[in-house]
């Protein structure tokens, strides 16, 4: 590991980019597919600064982090998609826009 | 039956009356409410006599405390009786001529259907009268005080289903409060400059403790003043009396003519010494009694309603009470007080019978030459006037008398004060006069629909006698006040004094009877007419008050009836529902929304805790 | 033990009222009473076996053990919390005011309620057990919780049973008293707070928090905590303004607990605890509460004239009343304590009537507005007697109770300060006004009823003449020998006067 | 691992083994009698385990969990809360004719999540814990799958609480590339050697805060509380009302202390307006709502500012005893409170079409229908109002005192306000159960029978025992602490 060294802060920074682009991501597009993604990427963000933490600290805790924000990742997802199919059938529509039912 | 032991039983009868009247309220037959009406202060009054016989055979002042009232620190008012002079004197007015009066009444108000009650209240009256001038202590006569207060509000608005009665009723109560009020205040001071409202023991505090002209006795009598200008309808609280007309005659007879205006002039006659403290209040009294008995003649000569004249008379009779009592001739008022009580309740009375007989007519000038068909009732109201009037011989002319020489005697002021009272004299004569001939003589225009009975007739008959012989009573007043001289009298000043009333009565033959003067070339002028309604309306104080006090107020209470206060909480109330409607707008359902108020939220929480850099 | 099973009987009376309502509609009613009268003799015994100079003994403020009663058990020691009763002349007398008011209002919804009587009755007790509760506890978290507490049924009493704008009445009344609440919840805790930095060890109760060192400005603070629970409860000018509406909307039984004892909870409050916690303080501060009991005074009496709601306008007379309690208060000298302590009874006694009397007529009538009203006299004679008699003593006649109390107050007041006596004399004035407008509207003058109406009006029944003798009674008692009532109290004003030396400065020259 | 450390962690065992077998009997018997029988069963077992397990505490079993007697106390607490949903939900779900097995295994692994939350001492434990706990509800939430209101608030939560997991985790992940370190003790220890202007540090504890208040739906990210509460079946509203919000705040309290995060001045401030808007904001909003969900759920907004005031008063040293065991007593009062009063509402709600909407004429006159129900919700509305004798008046004491000793009157004053608007909402439910006319829908046929009829009557007594007389609770909180 005693290769080209990354710095800790670039690592960082490009996470706080993906971390950004994941909310921009959530306030800006309508389609709930989309939103679930920005979430991926925004849960990867911070599992991307767990990894770089984990290597400056050279431990194997930020990997273990990594994985588990991995499955919870996938777990969201899991589910998410589930609701998409029924948000579809229902609604017939993906645009989170419409459901808003709920107010007031 | 004499002696301290028994006073309480003076009182005790017509309450106890009263009591029995209210709580059977009517179901009595008639004849045994009369009795216990009459009887119960026909009691009273054999008591009294028998107490005044034992005064006057001992000359002992008797004290008695009953109970005590309330003890709290230092403050231990006392029911308690203290009986003097002056209180047998007023005891001895109330029960007699109350008694006569309600004799009177028992014929008065048969037909009435609220027959009990109105014996109820009566004797309601004539106890608390009794408290009021028996008391020992300033607050048992408070007590006394507003409890004839009420009474009098009853009794006015009797008729209780016209509404001008009741308004009456609450303007004689609500006035004379506000002399109530300012006589509380200086029970409060006096109590607490002193720390007794036992009366003697104040006075004899006041005594030692300050000197003549002092600021605390000043204002102390001022306020008591003011009690006693509300209750006895002075200046410038006189404007309810006439008004309590309303309530049914004998009422008027007894209660506003005979004893409980009269109270206020007990009032300062049983204070002098503290007022002897307080040259500049005693001046005061004096000036006030000035100005209310020739505003109130003045009126008197304007007005139409046989009450009412006679009302107005009653006001400024008081005024001539008022007068004595600030010369320092206390003797003087409280005879004037007395024979008053003798001949305004005979008036009274017998305008009663007049109006009793008459289908309640009230206008002197609807009536006319009753002379000869209700001749009683005439010789009566002849009586009745001619001491009014203070012609020689009547007991007013006794009484009246001395305070116009007391009057001139006073130095300085003396000559004014005098002058007054006997323009005072000369317009009693004409008015009441007037009203003798208008009513008595002339031509009939209303024929009466009945005879007075025996129980009318008696009560007047003995109040003639009394209308006359009153002038020679001597009342055991003699321990009671300093002993007051005029100095040497002057004669020519005596003379005009007893030849005022003549010319009065001339006045008023020349004008009312003979129709050899005519002023109604005068009074059909615009001066002359507006002079009368002037009058008539008693100075304009009625519509005086109504702007300065009773518009006020229901300005006010229409201004603050909604709360104005409660607005406050309304508009916290308002932003609460506003702030809420603003807030669940935000709440509009909308995911993207949603998300970007959390990074909103983000955002500023980062800034802040970045802040703390800098 | 004998005061917690006062309370104990009065929460167990209500529960089974309201059971009993399944076997009988009367029931419950029935049950109330005997409740009550239980209570009553529960008193009565506990305080038989006292010895009878201890009555006239002045207690130790500092020490509940020289009182008439005292009982104790921890309750949450974790804070220093115990379950404190204790009883002097001063809680004797409101209880006792209490309970015979409970049975005023019992007898005055006897023929109103016919929904869920039991469930009424239930709360009526509640709410007695409540305001017992307030008058005896000693600990200060007892005490608020009682004093919280009592809110409930009453609330609900209003909420379910009150007239036509019923929710905004039993609102406003819970959110204002709820709201001060908070507040003095906020300086007991503090005060034990206090305590606690300064003793080592958790207190509320009142002996161990009464001579606390407290920084002045502290010590301002928490008593206005306290002093604002109390005058909204009392109600004094500005924080008034629930009562009339919570007072108009409530059914009978209900006004007649708010006015008669619900109010005098706050007195109560400012006697027992604002001013004997924080004497400085109050003290300096008595300026401005006397002005607000002038105020009130004469806003109130102003107020009631312009109504034209029967109740309304006596519920504003209660304001204008109460204004005088504060006064005689802060004026703190034997007299006007005194008076105050009368004025809660006479008060209680006078304002109660007027609601029953309020309740008959809406019962009779269907309208509590009094220009549809008038010449009642003539209908209901016995009424309009009754009606007589509490008007004029609520302008203050003599003889009756109100006047001994006004009196009083305003003797003792005149010698602190004769303006602030000056503007409240004028009340006696302003009283006269509205309760002789009252007397007008409603029994005098030409009736404005149909003759439909006034063919089937029925005058007092024996059950309610019975009530308002005795209540008649009881006030010309309290006019013309008030003496044991003020035996009663003395020594409690002197012990009162003993914890709190010093008298309020009034700066003549600012008024 | 010793025998030690897992009778320690009993509890989380006895969840995740019922787990298990309810999966497994899901797959051969599907028998929903049978699921809520197990279910139940799990729940009180593990509550139950709870006791033995106290025996070992306190032990940090592995780096990830602590087992003290707090932990254990509050995963009694949730395995209780999860028995009370179960009951509840019993109704709920079978008169809509789905098919709940699933649901059971939903709640138990839901509870899991919960309970691991309370024992969580570290970062890995905290994110297992949370996404248990979140991932099983999205799932609950969107149960019903007939109705459409479940549906949306299930994909806003998801979404929303998603975004809110990232947040704080990318926050934690700054923090340990500040630190190295991952357990939240030994995080203190490190963040002492830091500098406190440290920008990455300032930022992680502002992700932190977001991402906790979220979850705590603390204003300004409280957006998503009306709707998810509005939405969801009834039963699984009072889960996420009163078991999540306290795992979680639980979690957060244990973060603060452990990782001694109350050095920094700003963070205490940040909390201390937090709280000031939740109060005021989340009363303001209850302010004039039909909907009594939505209502509660504004009110739950309002409640988790109250409890913030406790991390604010943590501040100082010397009242943290205090404000631990008061926060610990307000969770407590809480979640029995919030269970009463959605429990309720599950039990009117059952028979409308709407289900998931009650409004308040659903409940006009329910006092005069159904005399328990109506009393356990006046009992819980009082409660959450603060009046004395229930839970919450004690709950409410605590945070005075609290408050009152690190002197925080800012706080107080905004406590007292929100209060006082509180009233006012909390009334007006009562004023419409009082209310004598009949709705034109009747309540004739809420869900009833005895198991209904003994829950009710067991919460309005652990309401009022906890508000009469709370010391035992009292003094067990201050030995364990």
């Amino acid at each position: 590991m005693n290769g080209l060294q990354i710095p800790l802060e670039h690592v960082l920074i490009i996470a706080s980019f993906m971390f950004s682009f994941g909310l921009l991501g959530l306030m800006l597009r309508r389609n709930i597919i989309f939103m679930l993604m920005s979430l991926e990427v925004m849960l990867n963000a911070a599992a991307l600064a767990f990894v770089a933490a984990g290597a400056k600290w050279a431990q194997a805790d930020g990997q273990i982090i990594f994985l588990l924000i991995l499955s919870v990742a996938a777990a969201e997802v899991a589910v998410g998609l589930g609701l998409v199919l029924q948000i579809q059938r229902r609604f017939k529509t993906l645009d989170m826009d419409t459901a808003k039912r709920m107010r007031g | 039956m004499a002696g301290s032991n028994y006073l309480w039983l003076i009182p005790f009868f017509p309450l106890l009356s009263a009591t029995l009247l209210m709580v059977t309220a009517g179901q009595l037959p008639k004849k045994i409410i009369g009795f216990l009406g009459a009887g119960s202060i026909a009691l009273s009054a054999l008591c009294v006599a028998l107490q005044a016989q034992h005064f006057l055979a001992s000359g002992e002042i008797m004290q008695v405390t009953l109970w005590t009232w309330m003890s709290v620190a230092n403050f231990a008012p006392g029911i308690a009786f203290y009986i003097d002079g002056l209180s047998i004197v007023m005891m001895s007015v109330i029960t007699g001529v109350g008694f006569l009066i309600h004799l009177y009444s028992l014929e008065f108000m048969d037909d009435d259907s609220s027959y009990s009650r109105y014996f109820a209240y009566m004797n309601l009256f004539v106890a608390a009268m009794l408290l009021l001038v028996m008391a020992d202590n300033l607050l048992l006569l408070y007590l006394g005080w507003e409890g004839v207060g009420v009474c009098s509000y009853l009794l006015v608005g009797f008729w209780y289903r016209d509404p001008a009665n009741g308004k009456a009723a609450r303007k004689a109560f609500v006035v004379t409060r506000v002399g109530d009020a300012a006589m509380a205040l200086g029970l409060f001071l006096l109590f607490t400059e002193l720390g007794s409202l036992d009366i003697q023991t104040l006075l004899l505090a006041a005594d030692s403790k300050w000197q003549s002209g002092d600021l605390i006795p000043t204002i102390a009598t001022a306020l008591l003043l003011g009690g006693a200008v509300g209750k006895s309808a002075q200046l410038p609280l006189h404007t309810w009396l006439p008004d309590a007309m309303a309530g049914p005659t004998p009422v008027s007879a007894l209660i506003h003519a005979a004893t409980m205006v009269t109270a206020g002039v007990y009032l300062i006659a049983r204070h002098y010494s503290l007022f002897l403290l307080a040259p500049i209040t005693l001046e005061a009294v004096a000036w006030i009694g000035l100005a209310t008995l020739l505003i109130a003649a003045f009126t008197a000569l304007a007005q139409q309603d046989i009450k009412r004249i006679l009302a107005y008379s009653t006001i400024s009779q008081i005024g001539y009470m008022f007068l004595a009592l600030g010369v320092g001739a206390f003797s003087a008022g409280i005879f004037h007080l007395m024979t008053h009580a003798f001949f305004k309740a005979l008036l009274f009375l017998a305008a009663g019978a007049v109006i009793h007989c008459l289908h309640h007519e009230h206008n002197i000038f609807k009536m006319g030459g009753l002379r000869t068909r209700l001749p009683i009732v005439f010789w009566s109201f002849l009586i009745g006037s001619a001491a009014l009037a203070a012609l020689p011989f009547t007991s007013g002319f006794y009484s009246k008398d001395p305070i116009l020489l007391s009057a001139w005697a006073m130095p300085n002021i003396g000559s004014y004060l005098w002058a007054g009272g006997l323009l005072g004299a000369l317009l009693t004569a004409i008015y009441s006069f007037r009203l003798v001939f208008v009513v008595f003589f002339g031509e009939a225009k209303t024929l009466p629909n009945k005879q007075p009975g025996w129980k009318m007739s008696l009560p007047l008959a003995l109040l003639c006698l009394l209308s006359i012989i009153g002038g020679w009573f001597v009342l055991p007043l003699d321990h009671v006040f300093p002993a007051y001289s005029h100095g040497e009298i002057n004669h020519s000043v005596e003379i005009i004094s007893i030849a005022t009333p003549l010319i009065g009565l001339a006045i008023a033959y020349g004008l009312f009877l003979g129709k050899q003067l005519s002023i109604s070339g005068f009074t059909q002028s615009t001066l002359g007419k507006a002079l009368q309604s002037f009058c008539f309306s008693g100075w304009r104080f009625d519509a005086l008050y109504q702007l300065l006090w009773v518009c006020p107020y229901q300005v006010l209470a229409q201004l603050w009836r909604n709360e104005p206060i409660d607005y406050l909480y309304r508009g916290i109330v308002s932003l609460m529902q506003w702030s809420n409607e603003q807030l669940s707008k935000l709440q509009s359902g909308e995911l993207r929304w949603y998300a970007t108020s959390m990074v909103f939220g983000l955002v500023i929480l980062v800034l802040i805790m970045l802040r703390s850099l800098s | 033990m004998s005061l917690a099973l006062l309370l104990g009987i009065l929460l167990a009376g209500g529960l089974v009222a309201w059971l009993s309502e399944r076997w009988h509609k009367d029931l419950p009613r029935w049950l109330s009473l005997v409740t009550i009268g239980l209570a009553l003799l529960q008193l009565v015994s506990s305080l038989n076996v006292l010895a009878p100079d201890s009555f006239t003994l002045v207690p130790d403020g500092r020490d509940a053990s020289s009182w008439l009663i005292h009982y104790q058990l921890a309750w949450i020691p974790r804070f220093g919390i115990s379950f404190e009763l204790a009883m002097d002349g001063l809680s004797l007398l409101l209880v006792l005011l209490t309970l015979l008011l409970g049975l005023v209002a019992v007898a005055s919804s006897w023929t109103e309620i016919d929904f869920k009587p039991g469930f009424f009755q239930a709360n009526l007790l509640w709410t007695l057990a409540g305001v017992c509760g307030v008058f005896l506890a000693l600990d200060l978290l007892l005490f608020f919780l009682f004093w919280e507490v009592m809110l409930i049924p009453m609330y609900l009493l209003i909420a379910i049973w009150g007239h036509e704008n019923k929710a905004y009445a039993a609102m406003k009344f819970f959110i204002f008293t709820q709201v001060s609440g908070l507040l003095m919840l906020l300086s007991i805790i503090t005060l034990a707070w206090q305590g606690y930095v300064h003793n080592g060890y958790y207190s509320f109760s009142y002996f161990d928090l009464l001579a606390l060192p407290l920084d002045s400005t502290l010590a301002y603070c928490l008593m206005l905590g306290f002093f604002i629970a109390f005058v909204v409860k009392l109600p004094a000018f500005p924080v008034h303004t629930w009562l009339p509406d919570a007072h108009t909307q409530a059914p009978t039984a209900g006004s007649v607990l708010l006015a008669g004892i619900l109010l005098k909870t706050g007195a109560y409050g400012l006697m027992r605890f604002s001013i004997p916690l924080f004497p400085e303080a109050s003290m300096q501060f008595a300026h401005i509460a006397m002005s607000l009991g002038a105020a009130g005074v004469i806003y109130g009496a102003v107020l009631a004239f312009a109504q034209s709601d029967f109740k309304r306008l006596v519920a504003y007379s209660s304001v204008s009343h109460m204004g005088f309690v504060l006064l005689g208060l802060y004026a703190w000298n034997s007299l006007a304590m005194q008076g105050a302590v009368m004025q809660m009874l006479a008060h209680g006694v006078s304002t109660a009537a007027l609601f029953m009397m309020a309740g008959a007529l809406q019962q009779r009538l269907h309208t509590r507005n009094m220009f549809k009203m008038g010449g009642l006299w003539y209908y209901m004679p016995r009424m309009g007697a009754c009606a007589l008699f509490f008007a004029v003593a609520s302008l203050g006649l003599p003889g009756l109770g109100n006047f001994v109390a006004e009196f009083l107050i305003l003797v003792g007041l005149f010698a602190v300060s004769p303006v602030m006596t000056a503007i409240a004399t004028l009340g006696l004035i302003t009283a006269a006004v509205y309760s002789l407008w009252m007397m007008q509207q409603t029994f005098q003058g030409k009736t404005q009823l149909a003759t439909k109406t006034t063919a089937s009006l029925q005058d007092f029944g024996g059950r309610e003449m019975f009530t308002m003798a005795a209540m008649m009674l009881a006030l010309l008692w309290l006019g013309l020998y008030p003496q044991p009532v003020l035996d009663l109290a003395q020594p409690v004003i002197d012990s009162l006067q003993a914890l709190v030396t010093i008298s309020p400065q009034i700066a003549e020259a600012s008024l | 691992m010793s025998t030690a450390d897992l009778l320690a962690l009993l509890p989380l065992l006895v969840l995740s083994v019922g787990a298990l077998l309810l999966m497994l009997q899901i797959a051969f018997i599907r028998n929903v009698q049978f699921s809520s029988a197990l279910t139940l069963l799990i729940f009180a077992l593990a509550a139950l385990s709870c006791g033995p397990a106290t025996d070992y505490a306190p032990r940090l079993v592995t780096p990830l969990l602590i087992a003290d007697k707090l932990a254990l106390l509050f995963t009694a607490l949730f395995c209780l809360a999860g028995f009370v949903t179960t009951v509840l939900s019993m109704d709920y779900m079978q008169r809509r004719g789905d098919q709940p097995e699933e649901y059971y295994l939903l709640l138990i692994l839901s509870s899991l999540g919960a309970c691991v939350l309370a024992y969580a001492e570290h970062l890995g434990s905290l994110i297992l814990g949370m996404e248990l706990l979140s991932v099983a509800l999205y799932a609950l939430i969107a149960y019903p799958d007939k109705s459409i209101l479940p549906l949306e608030a299930a994909s806003k939560y998801l979404v929303l609480s998603g975004a809110a997991s990232a947040t704080l985790l990318f926050g934690f992940a700054l923090l340990y590339a500040i630190t190295g370190s991952l357990g939240f003790s030994d995080l203190g220890t490190q963040l002492a050697t830091q500098p406190s202007g440290n920008i990455m540090l300032l930022v992680a504890m502002a992700l932190i805060l977001a991402g906790l208040g979220f979850k705590l739906s603390l204003v300004p990210f409280h957006m998503w509380t009306p709707d998810v509460y509005q939405g969801a079946p009834s039963p699984v509203t009072g889960f996420l009302a009163s078991v999540a919000k306290a795992a979680i705040f639980l979690l957060f309290l244990r973060l603060f202390i452990d990782a001694k995060l109350y050095r920094y001045n700003m963070l205490l401030n940040c909390l201390a307006l937090v709280a000031i808007l939740s109060m005021l904001v989340g009363n303001v909003l209850a302010l004039q709502q039909d909907n009594i969900k939505r209502m509660l759920s504004y009110s739950s907004i309002a409640h988790m500012g109250y409890l913030l005031i406790i991390l604010v008063v943590c501040g100082s040293s010397n009242n943290r005893a205090l404000a631990i065991e008061a926060a610990s007593y307000y969770l407590i009062a809480y979640t029995a409170t919030t269970l009463a009063a959605f429990g309720l509402l599950s039990l009117i709600s059952a028979q409308q079409q709407q289900r998931e909407n009650v409004l308040l004429d659903d409940v006009s006159g329910l006092f005069w229908q159904q005399p328990l129900l109506a009393g356990l919700m006046l009992i819980a509305l009082l409660s959450l109002a603060g009046i004395p004798l229930t839970a919450g008046f004690v709950a409410k004491f605590y945070i005075f005192s609290a408050a009152i000793s690190g002197y925080h009157w800012g706080l107080i004053a905004a406590l007292i306000l929100g209060s006082a608007i509180g009233i006012y909402y909390y009334l007006r439910v009562i004023f419409y159960m009082s209310k004598r006319n009949s709705p034109s829908y009747t309540l004739a046929s809420t869900a009833s029978g005895w198991h209904i009829s003994s829950l009710s009557t067991a919460l309005m007594i652990i309401i009022l025992l906890l508000g009469t007389a709370p010391q035992p609770l009292m003094a067990y909180l201050r030995s364990i602490l």
